[in-house]
């Protein structure tokens, strides 16, 4: 190692290379960790993240920003951060009332998440910073959709640094702030002086409710052009009202909000060209919901 | 009492939005149902569940609400889904049981309305239309 | 009472009328629990706040929004929150080491904190809703300099909506960042349906620092700048950075940027005339710390 | 390991910024301090120093820097003061003879300076100049 590192260039930096957008469905995690993938029912789910685990697999981030919401599991009723960041070197698997999931502990990036932090803070985001976060299935399915099922002993493949935005309790942030949000991690992320490879997911949706008379509305209509505007139209979409997302995609499908703050940090934003599609995907049902998933790249990933 | 806030979400058939006057209304309820978070107090409430309900701030109410697993009562007490798993993850139930117990129908009609592409938003999009999440308005 | 109300005139709603601003050492606490307000060492302290006391005797608020930060009592290395409102129907008196101190429980305004919490973060402020906060010296003392003792099964006159600001961990946010809140924080105020008196008090510094070879550091001309600056020239202040308070009013000294949330919630900053100074004082030392405390009228004060 | 952040404030003499990285070396050391707002657990810390803290996930370093409530110690080993004072009122000590005992001072001596207006900034500011927070800088 040498003493005096040489003047950061352009290419020292961390770089955002990509967005993965996907639900989070917790019974994913349950056919999972009880090997029923292959069943009838899930086939078409597990089939349909087959295209991503290969992708992951061949271009594997240092580190991901992961975009999702504590279901109730680290944040209660006492205290609710509207996003919170979580900063530790690891975060544990939460007991979600029937045992933690077999899965490995998330490794996290302390200190690309406390430039983040302070990026973030000074750019007027008022994070909470999450010294302890145990983690639900909002942040592990995901991991285990795209990393494939991976012993309890054993590492997931990249450093996770979890992002909780309030879904939950309302008021919720609006999808204008949450892209906006995606917009300066960005540019966090490309501040930082180490050549780290970065991903940010956006996790949750798509339209589902899980409560009253409605329980089990689906809006596929509504769902598809979701995903269209999220890729072509990312800020008209950013200004549907909250309520429109109660409304239309059912009272848990609010959690696509978070969707923007991945797609925010996409570099056609920050005036660089639009992002390749390289995957998109929509199966109904998961239990309750139904799923969608995205791979958008940006143009000047590295092979 | 001071004037309700502006609530655009009132107008919605069979949904209830957690807000600031339902947290707090909620708010022993959902206590408890975190507590379910750890074994020991997910055996002691199976042992007991009126002896381990009594130990929270609830109202009565909410307690008869979760004694009965009537869950559509425990959101209307303040309860809120994500809280409320944790109790149908006691009983050992999947979250297509617990949520199917909501919605007015047999959980195999649920489960096959799901199958076929789930429940439309046709007609359930606000108070008094004629979707399958309300009755229908009767005519003035 | 009537069933439908007449529609909502000016008249009806809540609204800001003056800014207190004090120090909060926790050594004044102790000096008053312990009757020692007329000691030699205190009693210009206290002598002080006479003016203060008969001020707010004569105009009593409603509802005080006290910005304040939690010194290691309700957040600790765990989580933590830049802005945390307070939504709670009542905080109990922390325990900070040495018992709580014997005063009343202070109440809440759950009402207009969830319109507060609902209006800031639809205008992009990231808040941490607190529906549990046990309460440290940092909110009592400026209570109990403004309304005296009370006995501890009394109550304070006023209701009270806590605004914690994070200075203890860094990143902190900016002055900048405070000065907006303020100003935000009016306008949520205003647009509340009850014709309520509220003031904004910002609490913390002066000048002071608790730790190492520069602990008792005490700057008073840059503290009469302060003052003067936030008087006459809110929006200049706020762009002084962080470390210039540090460097200049000691490590601790950075609490003053939550009189600038106070300050923006001023007329003056959204078009109306400028405040009416009512108080200034300022005293060194109370135990490692200056003291000061400021009143700001707005000109169109209901009397 | 990455390169460090920037740190605007590493030039102030005698001052130690509670930052991320602080806070992380310092995490055990302030969770043992906020344990201290518990009557009992004061009174087990008073009964059993030794016993009480070998219960947190200290380093040796930080465990010896309490029992001899070396502040500055704790301080440079993750500490924040306003942890640190819980241990301060659980020994029924004031914030002034905390503080003072950080200062190089003796408690009358950082009381008479304090009566006096205060330690003045001058010569403080920065490492290098030549206030009496700083041992002044050697020449060239
Ligand atoms: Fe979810
Ligand atoms: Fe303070």
């Amino acid at each position: 190692m040498r003493k005096h590192p040489e003047p950061q260039t352009e290419h020292a930096m961390a770089q955002i290379t990509a967005s993965v957008y996907t639900s989070h469905v917790p019974a994913i995690g349950a056919a999972l960790d009880h090997g029923k993938t292959q069943e009838p029912y899930w086939q078409p789910v597990f089939e349909g993240y087959q295209f991503a685990k290969e992708w992951v697999a061949a271009r594997c981030p240092d580190v991901v920003v992961l975009v999702y919401n504590d279901h109730a599991t680290a944040f209660g009723p006492e205290l609710v951060p509207t996003f919170a960041l979580g900063t530790a070197a690891e975060f544990p698997i939460a007991d979600e009332g029937f045992g933690p999931r077999p899965v490995p502990p998330v490794q996290g990036h302390p200190e690309l998440a406390a430039h983040i932090a302070q990026s973030l803070i000074e750019e007027d985001f008022d994070l909470t910073l999450a010294n302890r976060l145990p983690v639900d299935h909002g942040l592990t399915v995901p991991l285990s959709l795209m990393f494939g099922e991976q012993p309890v002993t054993g590492q997931w493949p990249v450093r996770v640094i979890p992002l909780a935005v309030n879904v939950v309790q309302y008021p919720v942030p609006s999808g204008r702030r949450c892209l906006a949000l995606g917009r300066a991690l960005r540019r966090a992320v490309h501040g930082f002086p180490a050549p780290l490879n970065v991903q940010v997911w956006g996790t949750g949706g798509m339209s589902h409710q899980l409560q009253g008379r409605r329980a089990g509305l689906i809006n596929r209509a509504w769902d598809q052009q979701f995903i269209d505007r999220l890729i072509f139209e990312p800020e008209a979409l950013a200004a549907v009202p909250t309520v429109d997302y109660v409304r239309e995609a059912g009272s848990e499908g609010i959690e696509l909000v978070m969707w923007l703050v991945a797609r925010g940090a996409m570099g056609d934003l920050a005036g660089q060209p639009p992002p390749r599609l390289a995957r998109r995907f929509y199966h109904v049902p998961a239990s309750n919901t139904a799923v969608g998933h995205l791979i958008l790249e940006d143009p000047e990933i590295r092979t | 009492m001071s004037p309700p806030l502006s609530k655009p979400y009132l107008d919605i058939p069979g949904t209830t939005v957690f807000d600031a006057d339902m947290a707090r209304r909620g708010y022993g309820l959902n206590q408890f149902c975190m507590s379910l978070m750890q074994a020991g107090n997910r055996s002691r409430f199976r042992a007991d569940e009126d002896a381990y309900l009594a130990a929270w701030p609830m109202t009565p109410e909410q307690r008869a609400a979760v004694r009965a697993r009537d869950y559509n009562a425990c959101i209307a007490l303040g309860g809120n889904i994500y809280f409320l798993v944790k109790i149908g993850a006691t009983d050992g139930i999947s979250a297509l049981q617990l949520v199917s117990s909501m919605s007015g129908m047999s959980e195999d009609g649920y489960r096959h309305m799901m199958l076929a592409g789930g429940r439309s938003p046709e007609g359930n999009r606000r108070l008094g239309e004629h979707g399958d999440a309300q009755a229908p308005r009767t005519a003035d």
